[in-house]
Parts: structure tokens; sequence; C-alpha cells
């Protein structure tokens, strides 16, 4: 999709029209707790957005750093449900099927999402394992503080899942 | 009385949140409907793929909470409480999302047709139980022990704004109730970072640590949680090098103490940082 | 057919009402065409005989605007106006007009947004009660 | 009705691109023409322009137009111009209309058709309209040549000044003590570094010494009325309790006064006394004292001393002018301080942080430390009037002492050999020492009291005797000394002796008559002082038998622990039921227990008799101390009073009056057995009745006691601070129980000078002020008047200055930024007074620990450019805050932050002064601050706080930790405009400030003619812009009333005398009392220079005889059927 139509699309979005209020004070990105881990902070994405700059918003890991934590929103000057449009950026760029660059949160949450497509829950060493995969060194990393967990009977191997599965991914499935 | 309950899907590996939980609530003859066939509530990633897969997730939940006779769900996890929350808040103020999740619902023949209100197993147990059960553990001496309340960025976000956003005294109010010294601290709704921690090692370390840091500042014995998430990451950052070592528990496995119900049955085994100092403490005060 | 489009009348005070619909104005806030303004120094002044001549020549709807208590020009104009429109309200039924037609609401100066929105709302609340048809009868 | 045949012009504006091409001029040019009458319609592109205006008045002048319209912009803009125009060309000015195509039609409508049917129809009204419009004329009324300014800030003094100087009158209202304003708090100014009292003060100082300006300086409007050139004004000026003619400003009062509150004028940064002047220059400078309600310990006194003022003489060391307080309402100082039952004590609101100051103790301590003889006596004129007082206890000496102090001739009549009552025979002496009571009696007896004793009623004297003798009003207090009986079988066995008898016998004589194993049954201070009595003269042991348990004792807590102290035993709910005896003589006493069943009257629980519990306590004497009663039989010997059902005389509630006018009672002869204070609280209020009675103004007390219970109960206090530290309250030493049990020496030995001193600043002094009148004392030209009382001042003025300014943001509502969590967080009006030499540290920039800070960081737009809380920009917040930097670097040399979303600094000289402050160094933030929090990231940064910003230049978060914030907070506008608008009548925006007729053109004119406007109650604005703001008001004041005429309105009511069926609807309606009616003619009459053209007797008049002229019935008919 070219850029152009990117961007008319995030301003169609819900709340998207809302960051042209943005004063660019910053006080989003100073009160976001992962902004050192975000190519761009919510403040810088917006001053991308309005200057049409999706290509650089798009292949960001910023959205995909959002942990909702809504500090920026509960302090914006102007309002702005900063964490809202974090959560459209990631809808608009999923559901165009975008081609982006590849970044560990992403990867996260694709591992989280394919664990609850399957099994209608989540299990944490699950995740872990499906991130591990394309992420070996960081799974190696956090190695220490899993047998820490294991030690204190706090890794459950068992799948959650929901009753039936299978139904329950069949109609999962057809939503979008 | 009884209540529909949805664990979420970090409460069973939780450090001993369901057995203090479950101990704390039968002692307040509260009785935990688990929702059968419950699914996750999609946490912070749904949401970010599409709004109907989000609002799906949760009316399936909401439905078999209905089918089980009850619109009120508690559950003890920041993340599901606020995700859940949001999604009842949409689903009952929007008929179309509605119409279109229960499109969705009709082939495990679900259907959901009432509101549905969420609430922190928390507040159900502060405000909705029989005071004369608190009073009678009460205990001056309670007031040497130092507890920081730890609520997370998701219990009072996005729903409250103004002072108890950032610095509430809900917790605190209550334990001060029960004889607790609360202590007022700036960390109270720093995010832990947990949401994204397993990429982000560094930071959800350096965020533990400011947590650890401001909770320090005021000599507190222990921290308290209330969310499964947050329990985990604080409890687990603060193992690393250089952070200050706090007990971290649930604010259930707290009231457990209080209620001096027995030491085993509240988990207390599963947490990282042992809270053996603060149980001895706790044991050793002179009744006043 | 064409939509309907209603004769709204709107009575409003200089100080208050008249002041917040030039603040629309200023403010570029767009309301239905439909709306007349007749600008009176207060909303005191307003006889029952104009409502009832605005009725009377065909007006869908009458509106009258006037200061929040407390704030009149002329010290409590805006409570003698209230006491006038309440009680025309039930008269007017006795005519046959809805009364909901008659509405009386207090516009500050200082909101233009407000007036945007009674005004927005009026008109559509009229558009739905459709034409007044006061004046037909009266010919009949 | 018009009789000229209409020829109507009617010009369409395009308004440059406002009108045009939204809406379609041309054709509804060529529309106009097709309406009745109209002969000439044309369009232009500016109407309002000299050639557009030019265009009416020819086409007037050469087509001999007589009605015009204009459709343009809005009336309230352009309306005087286009009927100036028609004046020019010769047509009166009313014969105009104007149609409000701009922001009704073309602004407002989106669709062009539409906006152009619109503005049609607009003109078609204004063209129905103005046909029926008629010539109008105004007249020219005088008008006061004053100005009215409200508010004494810098705007206001501005004004003041540039009005007085064109030779008006002045009158300058400021509700503070001082002017100046805000900006007497600053020390410098931006962005020439000025310092600001050298260039305010010459103004303050100029304003006091201005002949033609009246100022009226701690005083507020509270009413105003009339209208242009006439304004009147209602001034309500607070009580300074210091005269301002006299007062020579020299801060002896001040340095006298012992109570030290938290000084506002000094963000509470510091303190100041309750005699204050808020900073030397101050003008005027008189000093003021304030206060709040009496204290709550003054209030719950029932004699009413002033408990703040001795507690507060203590503090200060001063005992002697503590007893003089005392003496105002006690006159046995030394007698309450050991036996009061100190209810103020229980009312003290030090309790609520820890505990009551020790108040009893605190008088005993003065009493005991200063000397009867000194306390001054007011200077009396002798009176003829003779007053007999009846009984020598408390309430008789109360009577007697203030009586004789106004000048009454006062004798009194005592049965006993002593004089003292109860106080001499029902107290113990080891509670009070005889020595005590007699000094203070001979003390009340030296003012010139006659004192017979042995002489009593049915002892000597009757009331008749006393009336023959010449006594103009006659006091009875005769106390209630008759024991109770308790009602049981052989109560008059030997043995048995009442408490009364008892201790009157131990007192006096001291016969040791106690015998080895006594009972005493009661629970009163009578029963425990009978017990305590007791086990001193001889009793071995000593047991007191109560009904009910130990919480319901009605003794005072004190005396029970005393005597448990004593080994005197406790046996509670037990209840006496026979006495045993063996030959007539006590060997014991027969005891019911009893439970405690429900409340009874008094609130506390009834004891129940258990059925069979009965048990005999072993002993050879029974107390009973159940109560006592009045011996009233001598009193009515030969005079009727009436008595109540309880046996004690009926008073008056108010008078005290007995039934016989001239006879008075208080004390125990009235309540029945009560405290010496309750006695003394009697006796007072008898001195005031006799007074009145004998002033023949016995009226006059109803009335006055009637409103001051009114009064009371407001209970507006000086507000408890937060950080008040946890201090114990002092206790007096005891003599040891094992060695006072033998002795009838005293118990309570007092409170040592230390002790007494540190529990007296425990007083959080409610009231403020604690009327100690030590500042009395203390001023040489006797400036202090503590009776002042508020008065009411009217002026007149022609014309009225709003110059109310603003307040800073509450900075605590920006939760994050925690303001009153952390204590170096700071409001840029706590830094100004930090800054400034004449605050709370003399100018030197430090923390709360007193060092001086290394790194200060300074947030911008705290509450302003804030949807949350205001959206607009504060204008100054940018200059001062650069002030802010220049000053810590300039005076500390702290590395400096400064925070800011955008910088702004239009202004003369402002943008060099951002070159000057970022070349000194100071470090310059992109970014709004987030957050600050005491949490840090490196440990060596503890203690410090935390600024967490964004510099968006850098997209970088930075984490700042600094030992100093100051929050630059925004402007709002002042506490209390909104009911300075309301008199006014002057609008205010949505923020708060009040509306300028126009933003551009009449910035400083309102929709009110000659009420204007200065400074920043129209809006935040810096120095330099309120004053030539302030300078354009007096200006346009002085414009306005310099030809000394205005012209009235034209637009008024007119009634119909014709129609006028003189029912008077339209007077009761007028809420100007502008319609007068006229007798002669039965028709009403509108006063023209009252009327202000509401309307509401239009509207009312049930014959249509009365209408608003320019908004005729015909008009206003013919408008609508333009419309429709």
């Amino acid at each position: 999709m070219d850029k152009e139509n990117l961007q008319h699309l995030f301003f169609e979005s819900e709340p998207g029209k809302e960051i042209r209020k943005c004063i660019q004070c910053g006080t989003c990105s100073s009160s976001c707790p992962m902004t050192d881990a975000m190519d761009f902070g919510p403040r810088s994405l917006f001053a991308l957005i309005r200057d049409g700059d999706m290509e650089a918003v798009i292949n960001s890991n910023s959205p995909w750093m959002c942990v909702s934590c809504y500090q920026c929103t509960s302090r914006c000057p102007q309002e702005i449900p900063v964490t809202e449009l974090m959560y459209s950026l990631k809808r608009i760029i999923t559901q165009t099927k975008e081609k982006t660059q590849s970044n560990k949160a992403k990867d996260l949450h694709r591992s989280f999402s394919s664990s609850l497509k399957l099994f209608g829950r989540v299990t944490e060493s699950f995740i872990m394992a499906k991130y591990s995969l394309k992420h070996p060194l960081t799974g190696l990393s956090s190695i220490p503080l899993a047998v820490q967990l294991t030690k204190k009977k706090r890794v459950e191997l068992k799948m959650q899942k929901v009753g039936s599965p299978f139904k329950f991914r069949r109609s999962f499935k057809h939503l979008r | 009385m009884k209540y529909a309950f949805f664990p979420g899907c970090a409460h069973d590996t939780s450090a001993g949140y369901k057995e203090s939980l479950d101990a704390v609530c039968s002692k307040l003859d509260i009785e935990l409907l688990e929702i059968p066939d419950w699914n996750c509530c999609g946490a912070t990633i749904t949401a970010g793929e599409s709004k109907t897969s989000s609002l799906y997730l949760a009316a399936r939940s909401f439905a078999l909470s209905e089918k089980m006779g009850y619109t009120q769900i508690l559950t003890g996890c920041n993340a599901c409480y606020t995700t859940l929350k949001k999604s009842a808040k949409y689903l009952s103020s929007d008929k179309h999302r509605l119409e279109a999740a229960n499109k969705h619902l009709a082939s495990e023949g679900l259907e959901l047709t009432k509101e549905i209100t969420i609430q922190h197993v928390m507040d159900i147990i502060f405000d909705k139980t029989p005071k004369p059960i608190w009073d009678s553990y009460k205990n001056n001496a309670l007031q040497n022990i130092n507890i920081a309340c730890y609520y997370g960025c998701q219990y009072t976000r996005p729903w409250l704004t103004g002072p108890q956003s950032d610095r509430p005294e809900y917790i605190e109010n209550f334990l001060t109730g029960l004889g607790f010294n609360a202590v007022n601290h700036s960390a109270k709704t720093l995010c832990c970072g947990a949401a994204g921690a397993m990429p982000n090692a560094d930071i959800a370390k350096k965020l533990v640590a400011r947590i650890a840091d401001g909770v320090k500042k005021e000599s507190a014995d222990a921290i308290v949680t209330i969310c499964p998430l947050c329990q985990l990451n604080v409890d687990m950052y603060q193992t690393q090098p250089d952070i200050e070592q706090i007990p971290t528990l649930f604010f259930t496995q707290l009231l457990g103490l209080y209620f001096k119900i027995d030491l085993e049955n509240l988990g207390l085994d599963k947490l990282l940082i042992s809270p053996e100092p603060l149980i001895e403490k706790m044991q050793n005060l002179k009744s006043a | 057919m064409s939509e309907f489009s209603p004769k709204i009348i709107v009575f409003v005070c200089n100080w208050c009402t008249y002041t917040a619909a030039d603040l629309a104005g200023t403010s570029r806030l767009p309301y239905p065409p439909e709306v007349r303004l007749v600008r009176l120094m207060c909303t005191g002044m307003i006889d029952t005989k104009y409502i009832l001549k605005a009725f009377l020549d065909g007006a869908d709807g009458v509106f009258v605007g006037g200061c929040h208590p407390g704030d009149c020009h002329y010290i409590d104009g805006n409570l003698k106006a209230e006491k006038r429109i309440t009680g025309l309200q039930q008269m007017v039924k006795n005519f046959g007009i809805d009364e909901n037609r008659l509405k009386l609401e207090w516009i500050g100066a200082s909101e233009g947004p407000e007036f945007q929105k009674h005004m927005t709302d009026f008109v559509a609340q009229i558009k739905v009660l459709g034409p007044g048809q006061t004046k037909d009868r009266m010919i009949l | 009705m018009n009789v000229q045949n209409p020829k109507i012009g009617v010009y369409i504006c395009h308004c440059g691109m406002n009108i045009y091409p939204k809406v379609d001029v041309m054709k509804v040019a060529e529309y106009a023409k097709t309406l009745t009458h109209v002969s000439v319609a044309s369009e232009y592109k500016f109407m309002c322009s000299n050639p557009g205006q030019e265009l009416i008045i020819e086409d007037i002048k050469q087509r001999g137009l007589n009605r015009v319209v204009v459709a343009s912009c809005s009336p309230r803009m352009h309306e005087p111009t286009f009927r100036k125009a028609c004046e020019t060309a010769g047509l009166n000015r009313f014969y105009f209309q104007m149609a409000n195509i701009r922001e009704h039609s073309s602004w407002v409508t989106l669709d062009s058709d539409m906006a152009t049917q619109k503005a049609m129809e607009l003109v078609t009204a204004a063209v129905k309209r103005v046909s029926f419009h008629a010539p109008l004329y105004t007249k020219d009324v005088p008008v006061q040549k004053s100005v009215l300014i409200i508010g004494g800030g810098i705007a206001g003094m501005q004004s003041a000044l540039t009005a007085a100087d064109a030779g008006f009158k002045v009158h300058l209202v400021e509700r503070e003590t001082y002017i100046g304003g805000h900006m007497a708090k600053f020390d410098k100014t931006f962005p020439t570094l000025d310092c600001a009292a050298c260039i305010s003060t010459p103004k303050t100082v100029s304003i006091g010494q201005h002949q033609d300006i009246t100022l009226h300086s701690y005083s507020e409007v509270t009413e105003l009325s009339g209208f242009v050139g006439n304004y009147k004004a209602v001034i309500r000026k607070k009580p300074r309790y210091i005269n301002e003619d006299t007062c020579t400003g020299c801060g002896l009062c001040a340095e006298k006064c012992p109570v030290s509150v938290p000084d506002p004028f000094n963000e509470n940064l510091g303190n100041r006394k309750a005699v204050y002047r808020s900073f030397p220059q101050a003008v005027p400078l008189t000093f003021c004292i304030e206060k709040k309600d009496p204290a709550p310990c003054r209030i719950s006194c029932p004699a009413g001393t002033n408990v703040q003022g001795y507690v507060q003489m203590v503090k200060t060391g001063n005992y002697q002018q503590a007893l003089n307080i005392i003496m105002e309402r006690l006159p046995l100082p030394g007698v309450l301080g050991r036996v009061c039952p100190h209810p103020c004590e229980t009312d003290c609101r030090r309790s609520l942080t820890d505990s009551a100051v020790s108040i009893r103790d605190l008088k005993r301590f003065a009493a005991d430390n200063a000397k009867l003889e000194d306390v001054p006596l007011p200077k009396v004129e002798d009176r003829d009037e003779k007053i007999a007082v009846i009984g020598s206890g408390p309430a008789g000496l109360t009577v007697a002492y203030y009586l004789r102090r106004k000048g009454f001739k006062v004798s009194i009549f005592e049965s006993m050999e002593k004089p003292g009552g109860m106080l001499r025979t029902g107290i113990p002496d080891y509670r009070l020492p005889p020595a005590i009571l007699d000094a203070e009696i001979d003390h009340i007896l030296s003012t010139g009291i006659e004192m017979n004793t042995g002489v009593g009623l049915g002892n000597g004297i009757t009331l008749a005797g006393l009336k023959e003798q010449g006594f103009d009003a006659i006091f009875l207090g005769i106390g209630a000394h008759v024991p109770v009986k308790m009602n049981i079988e052989n109560e008059d066995a030997d043995g048995v002796i009442d408490a009364v008898p008892f201790l009157k016998e131990e007192n006096l004589e001291r016969p040791g008559s106690a015998k080895k194993r006594v009972v005493v049954v009661g629970g009163g201070n009578v029963a425990m002082d009978a017990a305590r009595v007791a086990i001193r003269s001889g009793a071995q042991s000593v047991s007191i038998v109560y009904r009910r348990t130990r919480n319901e004792m009605p003794a005072d807590h004190e005396e029970v622990e005393g005597a448990i102290e004593e080994g005197i035993e406790l046996i509670n709910l037990v209840g006496p039921k026979k006495v045993i005896t063996q030959d007539g003589k006590v060997i014991g006493l027969e005891c019911i227990k009893n439970e405690l069943g429900p409340a009874d009257d008094s609130g506390r629980r009834r004891p129940v008799p258990v059925e069979g519990s009965e048990f005999i306590i072993d002993c050879d004497m029974i107390i009973p101390a159940i109560g006592q009663r009045v011996e009233s039989s001598p009193v009515l010997e030969d005079t009727d009073v009436d008595l109540t059902a309880w046996g004690t005389f009926n008073v008056d509630q108010i008078t005290f009056q007995t039934s016989v006018p001239s006879v008075f009672a208080a004390g125990d002869a009235v309540t029945g057995p009560a405290t010496v204070v309750e006695a003394v609280a009697g006796g007072h209020r008898v001195v005031r009745a006799i007074e009145k009675y004998l002033n023949n103004e016995m009226e006059l007390l109803e009335d006055e006691i009637r409103q001051e219970n009114k009064m009371a109960g407001k209970n507006d206090f000086l507000p408890v601070p937060e950080d008040v530290p946890v201090v114990k309250r002092a206790k007096t030493s005891f003599m040891e129980p094992s060695e006072r049990k033998n002795c009838f020496d005293e118990v309570d030995l007092g409170l040592d000078e230390a002790s007494a001193q540190k529990d007296a600043e425990k007083c959080l002094n409610c009231g403020l002020c604690c009327e100690c009148m030590e500042c009395v004392n203390a001023c040489e030209v006797k400036a202090v008047d503590h009776e002042m009382e508020e008065e009411i001042i009217e002026v007149d003025a022609g014309a009225v200055i709003l110059s109310t300014g603003f307040k800073t943001f509450q900075a605590e509502k920006l939760f994050q930024y925690g303001y009153g969590i952390y204590p170096e967080v700071y409001t840029s009006l706590e830094f100004e007074r930090l800054n400034n030499a004449t605050g709370p540290t003399s100018g030197s920039i430090q923390m709360k620990n007193g060092k001086t800070p290394e790194r200060v960081a300074i947030v911008h737009c705290v509450g302003s450019r804030d949807s949350r809380n205001n959206k607009y920009c504060s204008r100054v917040c940018c200059m001062y805050s650069m002030k802010f930097a220049h000053l810590v670097r300039e005076k500390t040399g702290a590395e400096v932050w400064e925070y800011y979303i955008d910088m702004r600094s239009p202004g003369k000289l402002y943008e060099e002064f951002y070159d000057r402050v970022q070349e000194e160094g100071v470090h310059f933030v992109r970014g709004r601050v987030a957050e600050i929090t005491d949490i840090t990231d490196h440990p060596e940064d503890d203690g410090r706080l935390t600024v967490v910003a964004e510099n968006t230049l850098t997209m970088k978060t930075l984490r700042t930790p600094v030992d100093m914030v100051i929050l630059s907070v925004g402007l709002e506008a002042a506490e209390g405009s909104e009911d300075v608008g309301r008199m006014a009548g002057v609008s205010r925006d949505k923020d708060g400030w009040f509306n300028e007729l126009h933003a551009k053109l009449a910035p400083v004119s309102t929709p009110i003619s000659g009420i204007f406007l200065a400074g920043c109650c129209q809006g935040p604005k810096d120095i330099p812009d309120t004053v030539a703001q302030a300078s354009g008001a007096a200006g346009e004041a002085i414009s306005l009333l310099s030809k000394g005429t205005v012209s009235t309105k034209a637009e008024i009511s007119f009634i119909d005398p014709e129609l006028c069926a003189g029912c008077k609807t339209c007077i009761e309606v007028c809420a100007y009392s502008a319609i007068d009616f006229d007798g002669s003619r039965d028709v009403s009459v509108v006063n023209e220079t009252l009327c202000q053209g509401c309307g509401s007797c239009s509207s009312a008049c049930p014959a249509s005889a009365a209408g608003v002229k320019q908004f005729t019935d015909l008009q206003l008919m013919n408008e609508l059927e333009g419309f429709l």
C-alpha cells in the first residue's frame, strides 16, 4: 500500500485524527517506561506520521514496544489517547499485511498470539520456547531466571487450553 | 457470597496467588466459581491485531459467565482486569460490535445478552466483607510493619485520573484500617515492564530497580502486589545484582498472615525473595 | 420530495446569547441555516404575543436564549422570562401546538459551542416533530 | 406612528472575503430592490470603510433616503459606526437597522445557497422593521467626576494615579491590607531586572499621599448600582483593629504579640504575628490585627475566660498579664487553677493531634507566679446604688467583685464566721489550701467591699429588712448546703454523718472525727473529698460505694485517681440498702449489687439491682455524699420568692431575676450542686443583669444576649498546621501518697516554669489574635482598638475600573510534580519570596535544610497549555522563569535547567534576555516535564529529586537529578472575580477572565458603559502590558467624564398614558425602581435617568401601555413577519 494511503488510513482510524492536536511537548515519550528501547517515542512517531514518513513509522519497533501502561494517556496535556493510537498503528500494520522490518517485540507478540490462537489460553513456557527459536540469544540469557522459577515449581510445562481448542480455533479463525 | 471468577492464564503458575486467595476467601466466606472453559483475554496483544478478535475473546468468556448466571466477573490480574473492563465497555456501548461478537459465538452455542461488569477480586475482599471478621484480628502492634503497596500500572489506569492515577491510597487505607503502617511512596503505579520484559530484560531490570528504590526510601518490610505479572516481574528482577531485595508478595498472602492462616496454605515458599524476615517480624509482634 | 426545512425563530438577549451566537460565528461553528435570530435587550422583554405571533405566522419552532441565572444584565429579567415561557408552554398546548416546539435555554456569552449545539439539537428536534401547521390551521 | 413615507436604502457588505462569496451579495442586493419602500440597494466591499460610509451619506443626501439598512457584521461591532454615518448625513441615528449576515450567516452556514437565502431573509426582516423606526433623542445628564477602582495591584495603582493626576477624585479599593498586589511580592522584574520594590514603591507612596485618591484598603466593594456617569458603590471596610490615622507603623505591637502564624504574604514559608504588616514598605503603613472566631477553650469556659490569651502570656513568661487576663473573668484564679473541672481542655483542638493543653495547671501557674495586688483595676466612678450580696461563695464573690468594679456599693452578708462558702467548707484543704482562698478573698474585698460575717438570712437579716435598709438590688448566693437523704433504714443511726457537715467540720476545726472503718456512699467529687478527708482524719480503711461503674462516676478523673493512690477502695455497681446497727451504732452497711440497664435521661446507663445479691460491708462510719439541696426557708420568711420543683430559686434564664424583680440569684442556689466555674459564670450574668436593671435597660439585655447566641458557633478557626509535632502533655508533680494521706498539705504541687511554658507553646492559637492586650499596652499612640467594627462606606463614581488581577494555578493539582509531597518543590510565588530581601530567608536562595542548592530545575507551563487544567498560555511564565534562572545562577552559581514546551519571549528586549540567560550557561531543555520523583537511578543521587522529561530536540528522555524544583505556575482569574463581575454586570469568558467589549478595538472597555478593565483581570499579561492597559483604562474613564455630561440611553421604556390603566404591575416588576406612579393622573411614569431599558415592564403590562423604544411591538412584529 502506498504511504500516502497508509497515512490516510491512520488519520481515518478512530482516534487517529487526535494527533493533529499534538503540541510536541514530549510528555508521552518521557512518561513511557519503554521509550529507551523504542526506535521513536510516541511524540516522534506522531511527528513522523504528520510528516507522512510512514516508511519509518511502520518499520519502527515503537508500537510493538508499548506495554499499555497508559501513563502517556493519563498525562497528555492535549488529552490525546496515545495508547489507543499505538493499538491503532499495530492494527493497521497487521491488517494491511505490510512487510515490515522484524523486531523482537513484534516477535514476542506473534509468539503470544500463536499460543492463544492454538489453545485459547496461553502458557508462558510455550511463548518463551517459541520466541527463543527466533531469538536464541535472548532465550539463553533468560535460562538462569527460568531455572529459579522451575526450582520454585512455577513453570508449567503442561499446555493450558480451553475445553475444545479445535472449536475455539475454528471460530477464532473466521474473525478479522 | 458466590462470584464468577476469571483466573487468567498466569493465575495457576503464580507464586501462591491461587493458594492464598483460596485461603483468604474461605476465611471470608467468599466462593470463587471459575468460569468453566474461560479463554485468554488477549491481554495487550490481540487488541493490536484486530478489534473484532479482541472483543470476541472477551465476549466468549462473558457469555460463559452469563450462562452460569453471573454478570459480575472477578479477576485477580491487572492485565485481565483492564482488558476485560475495556471490552465490556465497548460491547455495552456499541450494538454492532456486540452483534458481530455474537455471530461468532453462535457456533459454540453461546450468546452474550447482558451487560457485564468487571471487578478486581481485591475490591470485593475490601468492600464487601463483614467488618467484624477483620476487627477480630486487629492488632495495634501491626503499625510496626511497613507495607509498600504496589498497584502496578493497569489497575488505576486508564480508569482513574488525577492523584488516584499516580498516588492512589485505596489499599493503603484498607491496610491502615487493619493496623499496618502502609507507607506513602513514589512507585505505586510505575510500570514494571512485565508485558515487554522478555525481549528487554535490561529495561525491565531498570524499571524494577526504580520501584525497589521508591519502596526502599520508606523502609518497607514488604511490597504487596495485586497482579501475578507485577509480582513475577518485581520479585524476579529484584534477585538481579545491585537491587535491594524486599519480599514481594500478593496482598492475599499478607492478609493470610494477618488472619494467621497456616503458612503452608499461602504458597509463600514459591516466592523468590524469602519472606522469612516479614513472617518473623509479624509473629513476634507484642499484641497490644 | 425535498427535506422539510423548518422555520425557527430564536429570541435572544443582547448580552449573553446574542454574544454567544456572534462567538459561534467568529469561531466558524456551523449550525443549520433555518435559524433566525431576533435580538432583544433582555429575555425579560419577551411578550407572550411575540411568541404566539411567531407561531401564528408560521414558525415551526421558537427558541428563547438568555443569560444563566444570576448573570442577567438586568438582574433577573431571565427569570421573569423563564416563568413566562413555562406558563406559555402549557398554553400553546391548548392551541394544539406541541410544547416541545417552544424551548428556553440559558446560553452564556462565552458559550459559542453551546449555542451551536442547542441550535443543531433544536432544529433536529423540530424536524422530527414535522411542520407546525399552525398557520394553515389558522387560515382554515 | 410614523407618518413619513419610508424611503429605504439597503447596503450589503462583502466584508472582504468574509461574507462574499459564501453569500451571493449581488443576488441579495437585487432581491432587496424588490422589497417595499426600498429605493436603493447596493453592495460594497467594505461598508465600514470610509468610502462605504460615504455611499450611505451621499444616498441620504442625494436621494432623500430616510431609512438605512446595512447587512454586514454583528451590530455589536459596527452599529455605532453606521448610526454615526446616518447622523452625519442629517438623519436621526435610530432610522437605522443592521442585518447580521456575517456572524449569523456566512460564517455559520456550510451551504452557499442556504447562506444567501438566509441573508435575504435577514435583510427582509430588517427592511420591514426599519420602516417602523422612529427618531429617538438622548439627554445629557451630569456625571460624577470621580472614578472607582476595584483592586489595588499595579494596574489599579496606575489607573488611580493617571485619573487622579487628571484632576478626578479616585476611590481605590483593595481587599488586602496593602496595595501593590502580586508585584509587591516580587524581587526583580524581567527583562530589565529592575528591583520590583524600587519601581513600585514610588507609585504606592504617591497613592498614599495623593490628595485626590482615597485609598480603601482591607475593604471590598459589596454592591454596585447606578449607570454610566452615576455609579454608586457600597464598600465594606474590614476592621484592622488599629486606627489608620494614629498608627505610626513603629511595629512595637508586633514585637510584643505572642501569636505567631504562617504568613500568607510569604506564601506560608515564614511566620508573622497576629498583629502584622505584610512588608516594611507597605502602604498604608498601618498594622492590622487578624482575628478568627473566639477559640473553643474560651467558648467552652462557662465564665468566658480568655484562655488563649493567658496561655500565650504564660508562654512568653508574662505571668502578671496572664493573671490580669484571668481576673477579667475569674475573681478566684488560684482557686479555679486548682479545682476547676476544665471543660476548656475537653474542647482544646490540640487534642486532635496529640493532647489538650494543660490549661488549668497553666492558670494555677499564672496565679501562683503573679501578684494579685498588681492586677490593674479599672478607673471607676462611684455610684450611689447599694447592693446586698447574701452568701460569699464563688457566685457571691463574683457578683460583689465585678459590681464593685463598676462602681456600685456592695455589702456581703455571710452567715459563717469566715467567707468563702462551699470553697471553704466543702473543698478540703489538701486540694485548696486556705491561705490561697484567704488571699484571693482579701484581694476582692480590698476593692472596697463591705464584708459582714456571722450575718445571714434567718441570722440577723431578712430580704424585706435589706430593702428597708436601702439596698437597690439583692443577690441571693446562698448555695446548696443541705444534705440529701439516702432514704434507707437506720439512716439516723450514730455513725452516719453526711459528707457536707463532715467536710465542714473537718475543714474548719479539723477534729479528726473519722472512725476506723469508713464507707462513703456516692460517686461525685464530694464523695471523693469525704473519702480522702476521712483517711486524713484517722480512718484506717475507707471504701467508696457507687451504684454504677467507674466510667460513669461524675467525679473528676484526677480525684478518683488520687483516692485510689491513697489506698481508698472503690466498690462499684453497688447500692446501699440498709444501715446495720448495734445498740444504735453503725456496724455495717447492707448493700445490693447492680447491673447496668438502659440509659436514663442523663445518658448514663441506669443501675438495676440484682435480686438476692445483698451483702454487708462491715464499718463503723457511713458518709453519704449523694447530693445537696437549697435551704430556702429563711429566704421565704418575709418575701415570697418562687421556687422550682427541686427547691432551687426559680430565675429568668436571661435576666437571672427571681420572681421578685430586685432580687437576683445564681450559683448552687439556682442550679443545684454544680462546679465553682459555673457559679462564677452565673455571677457574671447577674452582674450584667443588675447593672442593666439599675440603669433601667433590662430590655437591652435580652436583645444583647439573643444577638450573642446567634453569633456563636461559626467555628472559623486558624487551621491546624499539618506538621504539628507530638508533644507530651505537661504533668504536675504530686506529693507521695504515703506521705500525703496523713496530712492536709496540698497534694498537687503544680507545674515548674519550664514545663508550663513548654505546654503553653502547644497552644494552636485557634482564635488567631489572643486578645492578650499586649499590643494595646505597647502602643505609644494608643492606636489599637480591639472593639473596632467593620465600616460600610458609600461612594459615588462616574466610572469604574476593574483591576482585580489574578491568582496562581494550584500546583497540587498536577500531582505528578509532587508539590506538597516533596519539600523542595516550590511554586514561582514561593520562589519570589525565597529570593526577596524582605522574605523569610532575607533573600538567600536556600533549601529547607538551609543548604544552597547546586542543581535547580525550572518547569514551565504548570497548569497552562494543558487542556486538563487551563488551555491558554499564561504569557508571563517563560519570561519570569528565565528571570529565576538568572537569579539562581547569579546568587548560587547552581546549574539550572529550564524545561519548556515552546519559548515565548515576544516583547521589547525579551528575546535579548533569552540570549543573555542562555549565555549565562542555563541548560534549556525543550520538553514538558512528565514527572518529578524522589526515585533515582544512581545511589549517589539519593536525597535529590529526579526531573523526567524528553529533550524533544535530541529525542532522549532525560532523568536529571536536582536539589530544587521551581514550578512556573500559570495565572488564573482572581478569587472572587465572579462576584465582582456579577456585581458590575461584566461577563467572564470560559476561563473566568472578564470579557472586553472588543478583543482588538476596545480592549479596556466592557459592554457596560462606564466600566473599564485594567490588567490581568482581562487575561494574563506582564507588567508593561498591564501598566499600559491601566493607563488606557484610566484614559477611557477620563475621556468619558471630562465633558461633564453623558448622554442617557435612548432605548428606554415609555408608558403610554392613554393606555395605562394604573394597575402598577410595571412598578412591581421594575428591578431599578425606575417607574413612579403619578397619582394626579392615575398612571405610571418612567423615570428616564434610572430606566435601563430591560423591558420587564413592557412584557408585563396587561394593557400594552408600556414598551421599550427601538423595541416596540410594531417593530418586533414586523421583524417577525419579515422572517416568516
